[in-house]
């Protein structure tokens, strides 16, 4: 068979381990069709208010940090890459390298949140917070509230998407360790590869609409 | 991009699968990351409007570059895309049929974009005063500009409370020379507060708007106008809600919450907070007045009359100033709807509602708005 | 894994024991599970909709105070909508014949479809969660900024309507993928049943709408938790959006009803006529107009809410298109039925009961779509009987329909048809006399979720509740006797109904992999052929 | 003849809208009735006609796409039809002439208040003249309401922090029934109220507040007792005494002076630091970003509540916000005030 250690068997109601992979991956892209509109509803939501609101996104969004947001986007550009690396290795049955590439990948997606949790830390201090709850003086349009709504929603959805990304890489990482992937078989890694990209793909639109706002 | 063809392995049946290059992967990667840098960079420099279609097609192309390449879209089955290219079609709908509603509306809410925000004098950025309830002479005349705009209407430029539009003010606007009538003692602090919150019921409106420090400044310039003020107590400060060991301009004042946030907030509280209890009636030893009598004399008899009668007339109450209206007796209705009425009042009908009562205090005004009716 | 049945055994007798049960992935059992759960969901909304009736029997004198009442209404419709309707067919019968309509041994993804069920299982618990706390007064529309200053318990629906949306959309996705991947030989999409059709056009809207809701709920949840003002007027935000959100997945949500049920009457009625479908293609097509057009005519709930004439304009418009596919399917059941041999079989009669009520739903549906018609009707009991129309007559009629048609295979046993003629009366009897009434009602004006009314609606409201007991009554008696049937009918034949589609080439009930044989398909799945009358 | 027909299960119909209203109703109603008949008749004759017989044999047709195509055509002809006439009839019953008198509503949890240009409030009850067109500018003060005349075929949401507005011109004097049609929470089914419309005598009597009205019937059904005496005051036949205040204008106006509006908005058209009020409402204004702004009620609200959001061109945004300071009743004063500057 191949030089794969775990021999996989594909399930009994499809013909072959092909069909099953191109099912899978076309449920998969089925699934990042739901979450286009998840994020969809989101992105109406953002531009119902900055229709509305212009020229208070213009004042609010001077608030965050563009560095820290370029910084964040240039680690999950790369990342991104990381990951796709790491399909490319699966695929050719590399496995330590797979292992690598994934590594790095969670490492990166780390370093995303770790500079999302400085950015959050600094909007709570400053009292940036849901319309409800905030208490930043600076800002003086009244609606300037709503847009760290749309922030904290938009970017705290996004961070979980990170966190469950974070999950499923770790555990395609320990498979592979395992020597359950071979060059026949390594639907997981390709399908969270996919759902890591769609997450790239979100902050790719969130970080200009949020930060770069003008 | 070049892409190596590979043939999966011959026990599949000849599945195609596509393995993007490590080069091409790279490319891409790098592609992108230059391609943030053009997004980061074009929204430093003014395009007016175009600004935000640019920023949209540069993060499309990335969109695409990830989609088509390292999900590998392009060599997927034609299928796949459809269903993928189908959400964002989707999406499109939901967004133009939703802003047909919203941007259409009449007049309401419809506003053309990109208007610039007026900049306020002083608001953005970081303070400039530490600790501003210390006088210095920069916050002195920072003070005195700020007075010159915010204040002069109605205070006039010298503080006489003689400002063009002060005729038409009751009460009038605050003699800054004068030292009488400043209910809550001339403090910095208190000034401050007044600032922050306005009087409400006057002309007197709300400065939260202004940052701490401006609100700061305005103080020591208004004090400055009329002798050396009272001082200030560790207490007071406290009643503000400012730390005067901290550093920055609010000191740990919580940073103001705009006025509007903080009215409805209160005013939400209020009508949901029945059972807050506050104990001013307490029956007195050696006082015949039970609490039901103390309550009805000091909060119902102005207007319902001594014996419930009604038919007082009552101006000024709530709402209009000049309204003049005759109160109605106290109506025969069962204990319930009483607590009802007396808890929420009665909206529209100039009724307040007395939510600082609790259940026992209003049962003792309940008897005693009885024996008053025998 | 593979677990091939021994001769003779079937899928309910294979693996024994309730953890075969609970854990199994065979799509059938799964399916019957779902069956168990959505009628257990049924009876307890149906509770609640005859203590509404109940209640409205008089304009005072109530036993519920309006509190209560306000939390029954809202119980009732949550209930419906999110755990008995939507999953009905779909999940349910969907789950048992889909597969097996293609010729397939299991859906594309088995412990999925478990998964969804366990999810489905999660989201009704939280659900119902809340009647134990301070329950939940929003009506299941959930519009702020009501929803937002309740003091019920109305997160824990909003999180169990949520989740339950998760298993839509995996139920979706994996017959989306079923359909596309694992159709039998020769069964081409020209020749599948149109049941398939209409459960993939189904699946589609449960894909594409359903994660709507859910960012809707989790914004309204945040409203409540994190105060983020979005759809609070009081913190700027604006509550017609969330009107636009919520219908934006609600509308279609209403296709993703009736779909699977046309999908039903499509199957029941030519093999009953013993007749080809008339006009395969105009109906497998319409389903694909109506899932479509589902998507864009949201806004016709929002006519009077304040949204701007422009779009009332457009939805309007659009709206009106929706009755052409609706009425191409109608008329081609009618043209079926032309020159055939029909039997008046439980299944056919619950058909022509689907008819019935449904156009008359789909008729009264062009009122609510004329814009100054909708103007005075709309939020009236006009409303409430249209729908209640629409989706029992459609729905649950289907899925009636459904249930006696395939209960031979699902159990391999066979109901008594007398019995089930009597409940078929009742039921739409008890349905019309019930729902009717309101539409007059409605149309005199009187507003839906009305604890009390004015004493002039006191006669037609005493109607409806009257109706109310037949109905009741008619859904008791059907589970009487399917009861009874479960245990002691008649032994069913593989194909009594003399079916063509490929689940009748199975055993009855089917073996653990669907079929003793791989099944190829060489026609077309109506190909009635008169010589076989 | 068949409109009278039905009309039994309708409403009276007490405006012009609602008869046009009526016609395209019934209109409906028959065409519906046709349909039913055809489809349903269609359903149970071919049950008869086609039921299995010995020796019956089913023919097989498999499509006919003359007929699909009639099918498809006709009832969207029809469909359009129909659109085009709903449309035209909620054109006319969104538009309001300009001359229609105004009445202020406000919903609240869970009562009807009205406020009358001249200052007076009511509650639960609002009297308007017969055969002149009323408009109503509705909003909430806390959730979701509709007000719904049924009388008049017409119904709108009323929303917290937006204006929306309905109008009707009433053709029957006496009382017509309001629901609120939106679910408010508790007392929704309670929200009620009625429109009194008045004929020309009690008209004048409600204006000039001297007389009682007496006893006022439901609309289409005549009076029990229709007493005239002379007081100093109006009595609504709730009960509720109604002494006269200053009219609308007069109470913004006050307003304008107390909460120091004028301080920097003249009304006699000099320029201080914000724009005069005079000649104001109706017209356009250039903001500080050359877009133009139409001056209607939704603006003034917004400008006094998020005063700096539209800044008219060449004035500084110096304005504090009122917002949370001005009740909705004020709001409405300070609005009618600043449109009466002419």
């Amino acid at each position: 068979m191949s030089q794969a250690t775990v021999t996989h068997h594909h399930a009994h109601h499809f013909a072959s381990a092909d069909d099953e992979f191109e099912a899978a991956k076309q449920g998969m892209w089925v699934f990042l069709v739901t979450e286009v509109l998840m994020f969809g509803g989101l992105f109406v939501a953002y531009g119902t208010f900055r229709g509305m609101y212009p020229e208070m996104f213009h004042e609010a969004h001077k608030m965050l940090s563009v560095p820290m947001g370029a910084l964040n986007t240039v680690f999950l550009i790369t990342s991104s890459l990381t990951m796709a690396m790491a399909v490319t290795s699966a695929q050719k049955g590399l496995r330590s390298r797979t292992t690598g590439f994934l590594a790095a990948t969670f490492l990166l997606a780390g370093c995303f949140l770790v500079v999302k949790y400085f950015e959050y830390m600094h909007k709570i201090h400053d009292g940036l917070l849901p319309a409800g709850f905030f208490t930043n003086h600076e800002l003086t349009n009244p609606k300037a509230p709503l847009f760290f709504s749309l922030y904290f929603v938009m970017t705290g959805l996004h961070g979980v998407h990170v966190l469950i990304g974070m999950g499923l890489i770790a555990w395609i990482m320990i498979k592979n360790q395992k020597g359950y992937f071979s060059p026949a078989f390594y639907t997981p890694v390709e399908l969270v590869g996919f759902y890591w990209h769609f997450v790239d793909l979100v902050w790719i639109y969130l970080f200009p609409l949020l930060y770069l706002v003008s | 991009m070049s892409h190596d063809k590979h043939h999966g392995n011959d026990h599949k049946g000849g599945g195609h699968h596509f393995i993007l290059s490590y080069k091409s992967a790279t490319l891409v990667g790098l592609t992108l990351l230059v391609l943030t840098a053009v997004t980061v960079g074009i929204a430093g420099i003014d395009l007016g409007r175009f600004n935000f279609f640019v920023a949209m097609v540069v993060a499309t192309i990335k969109a695409l570059l990830v989609a088509l390449i390292f999900m590998n879209l392009r060599n997927d089955k034609l299928e796949n895309g459809i269903i993928f290219g189908a959400s964002f079609m989707f999406l499109a709908i939901f967004f133009v049929l939703t802003f047909a509603d919203l941007f259409f509306r009449g007049d309401v809410y419809w506003k053309e974009k990109g208007q610039p925000f007026p900049p306020i004098a002083g608001v953005v950025g970081k303070p400039k005063f530490k600790k501003a309830w210390n006088q210095t002479p920069e916050i002195l005349a920072h003070g005195k500009q700020l007075y010159a705009v915010q204040c002069v209407s109605c205070h006039g430029a010298d503080g006489k409370g003689d400002g063009p539009a002060a005729a038409a003010l009751i009460p009038h606007p605050r003699n800054f020379h004068s030292n009488e009538g400043w209910k809550n003692g001339r403090k910095l602090t208190m000034v401050f507060k007044t600032l922050k919150e306005g009087i409400p019921g006057s002309g007197m409106a709300s400065f939260a708007t202004l940052p701490a420090e401006d609100r700061w400044a305005v103080a020591h310039y208004v004090l400055s106008l009329n002798g050396p003020a009272e001082k200030d107590s560790a207490a007071d400060f406290a009643k503000i809600g400012v730390d005067p060991n901290k550093e920055d301009a609010g000191g740990s004042e919580k940073p103001t919450i705009p006025v509007a946030v903080a009215m409805e907030r209160m005013a939400e509280k209020d009508t949901i907070r029945v059972t807050t209890i506050r104990r001013p009636y307490l029956m007195k030893e050696g006082t015949a007045e039970g609490v039901g009598a103390q309550i009805y004399r000091t909060q119902c008899a102005s207007c319902h009359g001594e014996r419930a009668q009604g038919g007082v007339e009552v101006k000024n109450l709530g709402g209009f100033p000049n309204t003049i209206v005759k109160t109605s007796p106290i109506g025969n209705v069962d204990s319930g709807r009483f607590q009802e009425v007396v808890l929420k009042g009665l909206p529209g009908d100039l009724m307040p509602g007395h939510g600082e009562f609790s259940v026992s205090e209003i049962r003792e005004l309940y008897n005693h708005v009885r024996t008053l009716k025998q | 894994m593979s677990h091939t049945s021994a001769p003779g055994e079937n899928y309910l007798t294979g693996p024994k024991g309730l953890k075969s049960w609970l854990l199994t992935v065979d799509h059938k059992r799964i399916g019957l599970m779902y069956l168990y759960t959505v009628l257990s969901f049924f009876l307890i909304g149906g509770i609640f909709a005859l203590l509404i009736r109940w209640s409205l029997f008089s304009p005072d004198h109530k036993f519920i105070d309006a509190n209560t009442y306000n939390k029954f209404f809202t119980y009732h419709g949550a209930i419906m909508v999110f755990l008995v309707i939507i999953p009905a067919i779909p999940a349910a019968l969907g789950n048992f014949i889909l597969p097996m309509m293609l010729g397939a041994k299991d859906v594309a993804f088995p412990k999925l479809n478990l998964a969804s069920y366990y999810i489905f299982c999660i989201g009704a618990a939280f659900a119902v969660s809340a009647l134990f706390f301070r329950g939940a007064d929003t009506g299941w529309t959930f519009y702020t900024p009501y929803s937002i200053r309740t003091n019920t318990t109305v997160i824990l629906v909003l999180c169990g309507a949520f989740i339950a949306g998760f298993s839509s959309i995996l139920t979706g996705l994996n017959f989306i993928i079923t359909t596309h991947k694992l159709r039998a030989k020769g069964l081409t999409w020209g020749r599948l049943p149109l049941f398939v059709w209409a459960l993939y056009a189904t699946s589609i809207i449960q894909v594409l709408a359903t994660p709507v809701l859910a960012i809707t709920l989790l914004l309204l949840i945040f409203e409540r938790v994190f105060q983020i003002g979005i759809f609070d007027p009081k913190l700027g935000g604006d509550p017609v959006l969330f009107q636009h959100f919520f219908w934006f997945y609600s509308h279609p949500a209403v296709y993703i009803m009736i779909l699977p049920a046309m999908g039903v009457i499509s199957e029941v009625i030519p093999v009953f006529s013993r007749k080809p479908i008339f006009g395969y293609r105009a109906i497998a097509y319409s389903s694909f107009g109506i899932a479509l057009i589902a998507f864009v005519v949201w806004g016709h709930h929002l006519f009077v809410s304040g949204q701007s004439e422009f779009a009332n304009f457009l939805f309007s418009l659009i709206t009106m298109f929706v009755a052409v596919p609706t009425g191409v399917k109608v008329f081609s059941w009618i043209a079926t039925m032309y020159k055939g041999t029909i039997r008046f079989n439980a299944p056919m009669l619950y058909a022509f009961g689907f008819l019935e009520i449904f156009t008359i739903g789909g008729l009264t549906g062009v009122f609510l779509a004329t814009l100054a018609v909708d103007v005075h009707l709309t939020d009236t009991y006009f409303v409430v009987a249209h729908f209640h129309y629409v989706m029992v007559g459609g729905t649950l009629m289907g899925l009636l329909a459904g249930m006696h048609m395939w209960f031979p295979k699902m159990f391999g046993k066979m109901y008594s048809e007398g019995a089930a003629l009597v409940g078929f009366i009742l039921v739409v009897l008890g349905f019309n006399i019930t729902f009717f009434p309101q539409f007059i009602l409605g149309a005199q004006g009187m507003p839906r979720r009305y604890w009390s009314y004015l004493p002039e609606f006191t006669f037609l409201n005493q109607v409806s509740t009257v109706g109310s007991w037949f109905l009741g009554a008619g859904f008791l008696w059907t589970a009487i006797y399917m009861g009874r049937a479960l245990f002691s009918g008649a032994k069913a034949p593989d194909n009594p109904w003399d079916s063509k589609s490929l689940e009748w080439q199975s055993p009855s009930p089917p073996p653990v992999e669907n079929f003793l044989h791989e099944p190829v398909v060489t026609e077309w799945t109506y190909e009635y052929r008169p010589s076989k009358a | 003849m068949f409109s009278q027909a039905y009309a039994a299960g309708l409403p009276i119909a007490a405006s012009d809208i609602a008869s046009r209203w009526d016609s395209l109703y019934n209109f409906l109603v028959w065409l519906s009735v046709f349909f039913f008949i055809l489809v349903v008749g269609g359903m149970i004759y071919f049950a008869v006609k086609f039921r299995q017989r010995p020796g019956a044999r089913a023919k097989y047709i498999t499509h006919n796409v003359l007929i699909e195509v009639l099918w498809t055509i006709v009832p969207l002809i029809l469909l359009m039809v129909i659109f085009v006439w709903g449309y035209v009839v909620y054109d006319d019953m969104v538009r309001p002439p300009s001359d229609a008198m105004e009445v202020r509503v406000i919903g609240k949890q869970w009562l009807w208040q009205f406020q009358y240009d001249d200052g007076r409030t009511t509650t639960g009850e609002v009297f308007v003249p017969v055969n002149k067109p009323v408009k109503f500018i509705m909003t909430s003060e806390d959730v979701l309401h509709s007000f719904f005349i049924p009388s008049f075929r017409v119904k709108q949401d009323v929303v917290p922090g937006m204006y929306t507005s309905v109008w009707f011109e009433a053709t029957i004097p006496g009382k017509h029934q309001v629901y609120c049609a939106e679910y408010c929470g508790t007392s929704h089914s309670q929200m009620l109220a009625q429109v009194v419309a008045l004929t020309a005598d009690q008209w004048e009597s409600w204006k000039s507040g001297k007389q009682l009205l007496g006893e006022i019937p439901k609309a289409g059904e005549t009076a029990v007792a229709k007493v005239a005496g002379s007081s100093d005051a109006v009595t609504t036949s709730q009960g509720t005494t109604l002494v006269k205040a200053p009219n609308l204008i007069e109470q913004g106006q006050k307003l304008a002076m107390t909460r120091g509006c004028v301080a920097c908005h003249s009304a006699d058209g000099s320029k201080l630091q914000g724009p005069s009020w005079k000649g104001l409402y109706g017209h356009e204004v250039i903001l500080s970003d050359g877009k133009k702004q139409k001056v209607d009620d939704n603006y003034i609200r917004e400008s006094i509540e998020n005063p700096n959001a539209k800044i008219v061109k060449g004035f500084a945004p110096l304005m504090p916000t009122y917002k949370g300071m001005v009740s909705e009743l004020e709001m409405n004063a300070l609005i009618q005030y600043i449109k009466s500057v002419k």
